[in-house]
């Protein structure tokens, strides 16, 4: 039997020996990390449905009092988290073994394998400790992939690691807090515990449950803390992306699952709000908040990296909704989306990657037209935002659904609006960067030079492209092996491949993808009977009779999707003039002064007798009269 | 082992002394003698900390409460094995500059200066422990002013002020004390404390503080801190970032049984901890200057030892001896890593370090390690200080001192990564690494902080006899004084 | 307020007045004295130490007061005492307390050795401090008072333990006769002064070395004590005297040649 | 009379405070130190004082003393070693001074043009 002991300490190796032997051999490296992901998959096949199988290593940690063996604890959300990440990651591998060009930085794999044998301490531990030291190691190893040795890329990854060091340091406090109240570090049994104690006396189970949340929060991005977000998506190695926005934003999803939720659904006694304890109702609402601003704030934005970021955001956001319910229905969609979007946001965020391979682009006013020259990578980049946007056919069709379902069962009509304001929107930007990427007039430069990705770098995608449809058509694939997990929730339905229940009624996909496929086919008829389209050149369409030379526009700059959504932008635009940024940049300028100032103290050379006496004299005074 | 407790004071003073014959000989002889010595100190104050639970000696004969005692528990011997590993690395490893005229003069002061820091750490008399202090400091005075810059002077002049004032404030504590008590001896003064009126314990108390917290670097009494960094030879950094900081974190972990029994003063302490962290953190955010950095957090890291120390308890002096440890180590790689990155570049600007990681990947990840250490990630040993410490302010419910130390930390974790990452920038440069035996100490001592980051259990059993030699301060004074009986 | 320098003086002794106060209230007063007043030595441990009775007597460790059995004749002409000097000071400095003087000591030595190496190390000749050159005289007056200083400097150190006095007065007194020579133009072998710092120190380190191999505790007294009053009555406090005027007067001697070496 | 001897002890003492912080001039300053130091000394030396007691040696004249007839030894023992400890810091305080006026040409503590942690 293989352990998962092992296996993390295998990844630990395996990234000393590649960051130590293997810099200069890059394509060697991913293979190594290949072989190791598709091994772990294995071993997690192996280990699926021995559930409470565990193990103790044989190291004792004293920490004060608490005397604890580390181990690890096979659970349903656990391994499917961990399966997730292995798959996504030996899928990745795929694409980095033909993307890893000579500029490409030379730290990725050990930081990942390291990322890899964190994840699993984190998904498979048995108490907080580890977990606490997985989780802070994800802070460091991303800071070094995310920066790459690029200069101007270091700004952005400092904000990720300040919001990983924020996160890291609200969970060592809720845990002590934990630790101290319970006298264990167990995660399983503190969870019992802490349902007692939130049924009990909800106010001294509320500090430690808020800094949990507000911790794993800040890892999925949730509105205020959003900001790392698109900065670190912007400027990670395009290869890494995927796993960013795939994997690393469901770390908080995960933490949330594992401790907060049960605690919440079944028991908070605090006051309660349309049938929700406050607690949850008020993060469901984050939730919202967070897919809403960060769908305006994907209107404006002309990268397509961040673009896609602020998708990213937006959907944690649905899952956090989601699983806030505390519903079993809810859980499910949260569960069901977040497994869906770390596929299909994964395969866009791929497609980026190749087009950024061909093109060394990220900026889209300066593509367009790349369907042509790049069509698997177009037709994956089409089918991933069918279902980022969540229409029929694809996987995150049900998901959502699932999420509405969710919402209207619990009367939650306010949310629900929001919701599709929030889903329509992504709609909008997501086929305006499809549009700004791949369809419109093609750039002369990438008219000569652009081909389509090597084949290598097309596996990935074209699993990707079988996975969303299949999932999409018979979502039981999916459902289906997570009623185990579904079970520690609470729920005990049966799934079949091709019908979903929801609160109000119960969806057959394949129905829904027969009416969908009809649908296009009579589009398709309709297109290929009406008039025949022409080209035009550049400067023909669009203009409405203007001159583009007034403003400056030449053909090479010119982009169709520029200032595109303007109306809306402008619509939103006292949203986004209070923006979050500016109040972090504020507060790191004024923080900079006060160092400065700190400083100067330090630097007057005359003034250390009159700090030292009154050190003195407030000990003193302060010992006698206070 | 009677013996050798002694020795661990005489030897140094010893070849101090022997190097004046050799003044004319090469500098390989002195080096020689100097780590033969401090080599000998880390290994034997090693086995006496394996192998026993308390040693007392009684200098001159005379028994505890009328003589002058040495006393070598679990905790002095973790001190003494700490500072002497670093002393050695030091004396071996070329800290003390080797290119000036009067060597064997430096290395004398620095030979007196490890005999009295083990000395601080040792003896069990308040007065020799001053009187210890001032051998330390009046070499340190030197040490720091033979780097010979603008900031040297004016490092050095700042510290002897304060140190002169900290100092005759802390002689007039001690006499207060032994007006009052009738008594010098540590651990008799433990047992008669309570013969003190509470406002002129507070009084007495706080003037004996003034000279432990300079030591410590706590605010009032650091504004000589960046200055004298700054302007040290890179041997004497490392000796006021490891060695003597370490001792006054001793000391203070050593009075704390006294110190308890006042709240008032603690009331009045952790307010000044606090803002000492806060000040030398933020501090150091701002700084560009390297040597000045690590010097305020080195201010920074020892307002959280007291931090820990003033959460008291069990859990909180175990925290407080592992963040000195793990401080100590870690500040001594950053000084060596630091000073192979100032000969290589020829400035001490972290900004032009930039791409360093090519030329020197080694040193480069030592930095980060060590770096990452002090901001207290997993994997490195100072985690589990600060994870212990966190545990100790929570359980006794210091929730604002908590809340600062958290956020704290993250400024703390800014500063430190955002050199780490200006190091692995890539970058064109000419410079080529000079001066790379000095990566050496700083591997070994990587190695342990990762051995102890990954396995805490290796270290945690003795720390926890230094915790308890630290906190039960009856026990303490029934064996120092029944020891000969 | 608006010249600096007086709101510094302002300021300043705002803080030495809180100060003062701050030390004059905790000290606190009891019926116009002080609190804690005239204290007896019987209640600290230099009441053992007065009573030479170190080993028989076994303080009370918790009681306020305690008093050691006087039970030992310790008047003049009395024997095998377990430290023999008439001088309690110089005892307790010498040996209750070696330690201390050990370190003191070393303070010194230390002190010393970095006063040499901060001063800028230019080839200055001994030539004295003052521009002219001394008259005849005074020239050659002052190796003759010099004779009598360090007379009157080791007489100082051989009776430290019977009369006011000791190692550390004695070095001051030799070193005064340096500085007389070297005052009037004379030169003084500084290498030799080095040597004798050096060679006093190893002695120190000797004398306690012996009593840790003899008598297993480092500095403890390996000399009989001898007969209370007499030269020769108390073992290690005599030889640490001695010692310890010679160190002293060396190293106070280094300090003023180097402090006067001429500047160039 | 106790009264009289702790207070112009402490009074000197906070003399030599007070000297140091509003002084600028190094020269001054260790001369404050000094003063301090003094007070310091004279407070240790009077904390064993006492009006009856006698010289702490053991002479011919005295018989049979009990330890209350001298005046306690160990605080003039403390006070040797502290002023000894006092020269020392006092000589490498006028060498350093030196040094510093031979680099600066100034007798007080100002920071350099380039500060702030712009200087190398």
């Amino acid at each position: 039997m293989i352990s998962i002991g092992a296996m993390i300490i295998l990844a630990v190796v395996l990234a000393l020996i590649t960051r130590v032997f293997l810099m200069k051999h890059k394509l060697l490296s991913w293979v190594l990390f290949s072989a190791y992901t598709a091994f772990s998959v294995f071993v997690l096949l192996k280990l699926y449905g021995n559930w409470n199988y565990f193990e103790t290593m044989n190291l004792s940690y004293l920490v004060g009092r608490i005397n604890m063996r580390p181990g690890f604890l096979n659970k349903p959300l656990g391994w499917f988290f961990s399966f997730f990440v292995m798959a996504m990651s030996f899928l990745n591998s795929f694409f980095s073994m033909g993307f890893s060009k000579s500029s490409h930085s030379r730290n990725i794999v050990p930081h990942w394998l390291m990322i890899l044998a964190a994840s699993l301490t984190v998904f498979f531990t048995k108490d907080w400790l580890l977990f606490i030291i997985g989780w802070e190691t994800l802070g460091w190893a991303s800071f070094f992939i995310i920066m790459g040795g690029k200069q101007k890329k270091y700004k952005d990854s400092m904000s990720y690691y300040f919001f990983s060091l924020v996160s890291g340091m609200l969970l060592i406090a809720a845990v002590w807090m934990i630790g101290i109240k319970f006298r264990t570090l167990n995660i399983h049994t503190t969870t019992r515990s802490m349902i007692i104690l939130a049924k009990n006396t909800p106010w001294q189970a509320f500090p430690t449950l808020l800094m949990l949340t507000l911790s794993f929060l800040i890892k999925s991005g949730a509105y205020p803390f959003h900001i790392w977000a698109p900065r670190a998506h912007k400027s990670a190695p395009a290869d890494f992306s995927p796993f960013i926005s795939g994997i690393m934003i469901k770390f908080g999803i995960f933490g949330l699952l594992l401790y907060v939720i049960p605690i919440v659904s079944k028991g908070y006694a605090g006051y309660s709000i349309f049938g929700m304890p406050v607690f949850a109702w008020v993060f469901s609402w984050l939730g919202i908040i967070t897919s809403a601003i960060a769908t305006v704030l994907a209107f404006s934005e002309n990268d397509a990296k961040r673009l896609m970021a602020y998708s990213s955001v937006a959907n944690a956001g649905y899952i956090i909704t989601a699983i806030f319910l505390g519903t079993a229905l809810g859980i499910k969609g949260g569960l069901l989306h977040a497994f869906n979007h770390m596929i299909f946001k994964a395969v866009i965020f791929m497609t980026i990657a190749a087009v950024v391979y061909r093109t060394g682009e990220t900026d889209m006013n300066k593509m367009g037209g790349l369907a042509y020259k790049m069509p698997i990578t177009f037709m994956t980049f089409l089918l991933g935002i069918i279902a980022a946007a969540g229409i029929a056919p694809m996987n995150g069709f049900v998901s959502k659904w699932m999420i509405y379902q969710a919402l209207l069962g619990q009367k939650h009509y306010f949310m629900t609006v929001a919701m599709f304001f929030a889903s329509t929107g992504a709609f909008l930007y997501l086929y305006r960067a499809l549009h700004a990427i791949f369809l419109g007039q093609i750039r002369e430069v990438h008219e000569r030079e652009v081909k389509e990705v090597p084949f290598l770098m097309q596996i990935p995608m074209w699993i990707g492209m079988i996975l969303m449809f299949g999932l999409g058509v018979f979502p039981g694939y999916l459902l289906r092996p997570m009623m185990p997990l579904m079970k520690t929730f609470g729920s005990s339905i049966s799934e079949s491949l091709n019908v979903v229940q929801g609160s109000v009624g119960s969806l057959n996909t394949l129905f829904s993808t027969v009416i969908f496929i009809l649908g296009v086919v009579i589009a398709a008829a309709i297109f290929f009977l009406s008039a025949k389209t022409h080209k035009t050149p550049m400067m023909d369409n669009y203009t409405s009779g203007e001159d583009p030379e007034e403003w400056n526009v030449t053909p090479n700059k010119y982009q169709f999707s520029y200032g595109f959504y303007e109306p809306i932008t402008k619509m939103f635009s006292w949203a986004l003039k209070r923006s979050v940024d500016k109040a972090y940049f504020k507060a790191s300028y004024i923080l900079k002064i006060i160092g400065r100032e700190i400083n100067m103290i330090f630097t007057d050379h005359n003034n250390w007798g009159y700090a030292a006496l009154l050190g003195l004299l407030a000990m003193i005074i302060g010992g006698l009269f206070l | 082992m009677n013996t050798y407790l002694t020795l661990l004071i005489i030897l140094p003073v010893f070849a101090a002394f022997l190097m004046y014959f050799f003044r004319k000989a090469d500098n390989w002889v002195n080096i020689a003698i100097m780590s033969f010595v401090t080599l000998f100190g880390t290994v034997s104050s090693l086995v006496m900390l394996f192998s026993q639970g308390m040693e007392v000696v009684a200098l001159g004969g005379w028994k505890p409460p009328y003589g002058i005692v040495l006393v070598g528990d679990q905790l002095s011997l973790i001190f003494v094995a700490l500072i002497y590993l670093i002393a050695y690395l030091i004396a071996q490893f070329g800290g003390i500059e080797r290119t000036k005229t009067n060597d064997h003069k430096s290395g004398a002061l620095f030979m007196l200066l490890t005999a009295a820091a083990a000395g601080m750490i040792l003896t069990g008399d308040l007065f020799n422990f001053f009187v210890f202090m001032e051998l330390a400091a009046i070499s340190s005075y030197v040490l720091i002013a033979k780097g010979g810059c603008r900031s040297s002077y004016t490092g050095a002049l700042k510290y002897i002020f304060t140190g002169g004032l900290a100092s005759m404030l802390m002689l007039l504590g001690i006499g207060i004390l032994y007006n009052t008590t009738g008594t010098l001896n540590i651990a008799h003064l433990m047992v008669r404390i309570g013969l003190v009126g509470d406002s002129l314990r507070w009084l007495a108390l706080g003037l004996v503080l003034c000279g432990i917290l300079l030591k410590m670097e706590v605010f009032p009494f650091n504004l000589w801190v960046p200055e004298s960094y700054k302007g040290a030879p890179a041997g004497m950094k490392i000796v006021l970032g490891s060695i003597l900081s370490t001792v006054g974190g001793y000391a203070l972990i050593r009075l704390y049984p006294i110190l308890i029994q006042n709240p008032g003063l603690i009331k009045m302490l952790l307010p000044l901890a606090l803002l000492s962290l806060i000040l030398a953190e933020l501090a150091a955010y701002r700084e560009k200057h390297i040597n000045r950095l690590l010097g305020y957090s080195s201010a920074g890291q020892m307002a959280l030892v007291m931090l820990a120390i003033l959460f008291g308890g069990r859990i909180g002096i175990y925290a407080a001896i592992f963040i000195v440890i793990a401080h100590a180590m870690a500040k001594a790689v950053l000084f060596f890593v630091g000073a192979h990155f100032k000969e290589s570049t020829g400035s001490s600007m972290w900004e032009s370090y930039r791409g360093l990681s090519k030329i020197s990947p080694i040193g480069a990840a030592l930095f980060t390690i060590a770096a990452l250490s002090l901001t207290g990630i997993p994997g490195m040993m100072g985690f589990w200080g600060k994870l212990s410490m966190i545990g100790a302010g929570l359980a006794s419910a210091k929730y604002f001192s908590i809340a600062i130390i958290l956020i704290i930390t993250i400024v703390e974790g800014v500063y430190f990564l955002r050199i780490s990452g200006t190091l692995y920038q890539s970058t064109e440069s000419d410079v080529k690494a000079k001066a790379s035996y000095l990566l050496i100490p700083a591997v070994i001592l990587v190695l342990i902080i990762v051995l102890v980051g990954f396995w805490p259990g290796c270290i945690s059993k003795i720390i926890n006899g230094g915790v308890s030699a630290a906190e039960r301060s009856s026990e303490y004074a029934k064996l120092v004084l029944d020891y000969l009986l | 307020m608006s010249n600096p320098r007086i709101s510094r003086y302002i300021f300043s002794l705002i803080l030495t007045v809180l100060l003062g106060y701050a030390v004059f209230a905790a000290l606190g007063t009891q019926g116009g004295t002080l609190r804690f007043g005239p204290h007896s030595p019987a209640s600290r441990i230099s009441g053992a130490m007065i009573e030479k009775n170190i080993e028989g007597a076994r303080p009370n460790l918790t009681a306020k007061n305690h008093t050691g059995p006087s039970n030992v004749n310790f008047a003049p002409g009395s024997k095998g005492l377990e430290n023999g000097a008439a001088n309690i000071v110089s005892s307790i400095v010498a040996d209750y307390r070696s330690f201390d003087t050990f370190g003191e000591v070393l303070v010194l030595f230390a002190a010393v050795t970095g006063f040499m190496l901060l001063l800028p190390d230019k080839k200055g000749k001994n030539k004295g401090v003052t521009s002219e050159a001394p008259n005849f005289v005074l020239a050659k007056a002052a190796p003759i008072v010099f004779a009598f200083a360090m007379i009157t400097g080791v007489y100082i150190s051989f009776n430290g333990h019977l009369t006011p006095g000791g190692g550390f007065a004695g070095g001051a007194v030799i070193a005064t006769g340096i500085l007389i020579l070297v005052l009037s133009g004379n030169e003084f072998n500084s290498q030799l002064l080095s040597l004798t710092e050096t060679i006093a120190g190893l002695l120190f380190l000797a004398v306690g070395a012996a009593g840790l191999v003899l008598k297993g505790n480092f500095l403890q007294n390996v000399i009989p004590t001898g007969v209370l009053g007499y030269i020769f009555s108390s073992g290690i406090v005599l030889a640490l005297n001695l010692i310890i005027g010679l160190k002293v007067g060396a190293e106070l001697g280094s300090l003023i040649l180097a402090g006067g070496k001429k500047e160039i | 009379m106790f009264t009289i001897l702790y207070t112009i002890s402490l009074v000197l003492a906070l003399i030599g405070i007070f000297g140091m912080i509003s002084q600028k001039n190094l020269i001054k300053i260790l001369i404050s130190l000094n003063i301090l130091e003094t007070g310091v000394n004279l407070f240790l030396v009077t904390a064993g004082w006492s009006a009856e007691a006698k010289v702490p040696i053991i002479t011919g004249k005295l018989g049979l003393p009990a330890a209350v007839n001298f005046v306690d030894p160990l605080p003039q023992a403390l006070v040797l070693t502290s002023i000894v400890i006092g020269l020392g810091i006092t000589a490498v305080a006028l060498a350093l001074i030196l040094r510093y006026y031979r680099k600066t040409g100034s007798l007080t503590l100002e920071p350099s043009e380039f500060q702030a942690g712009g200087e190398r």
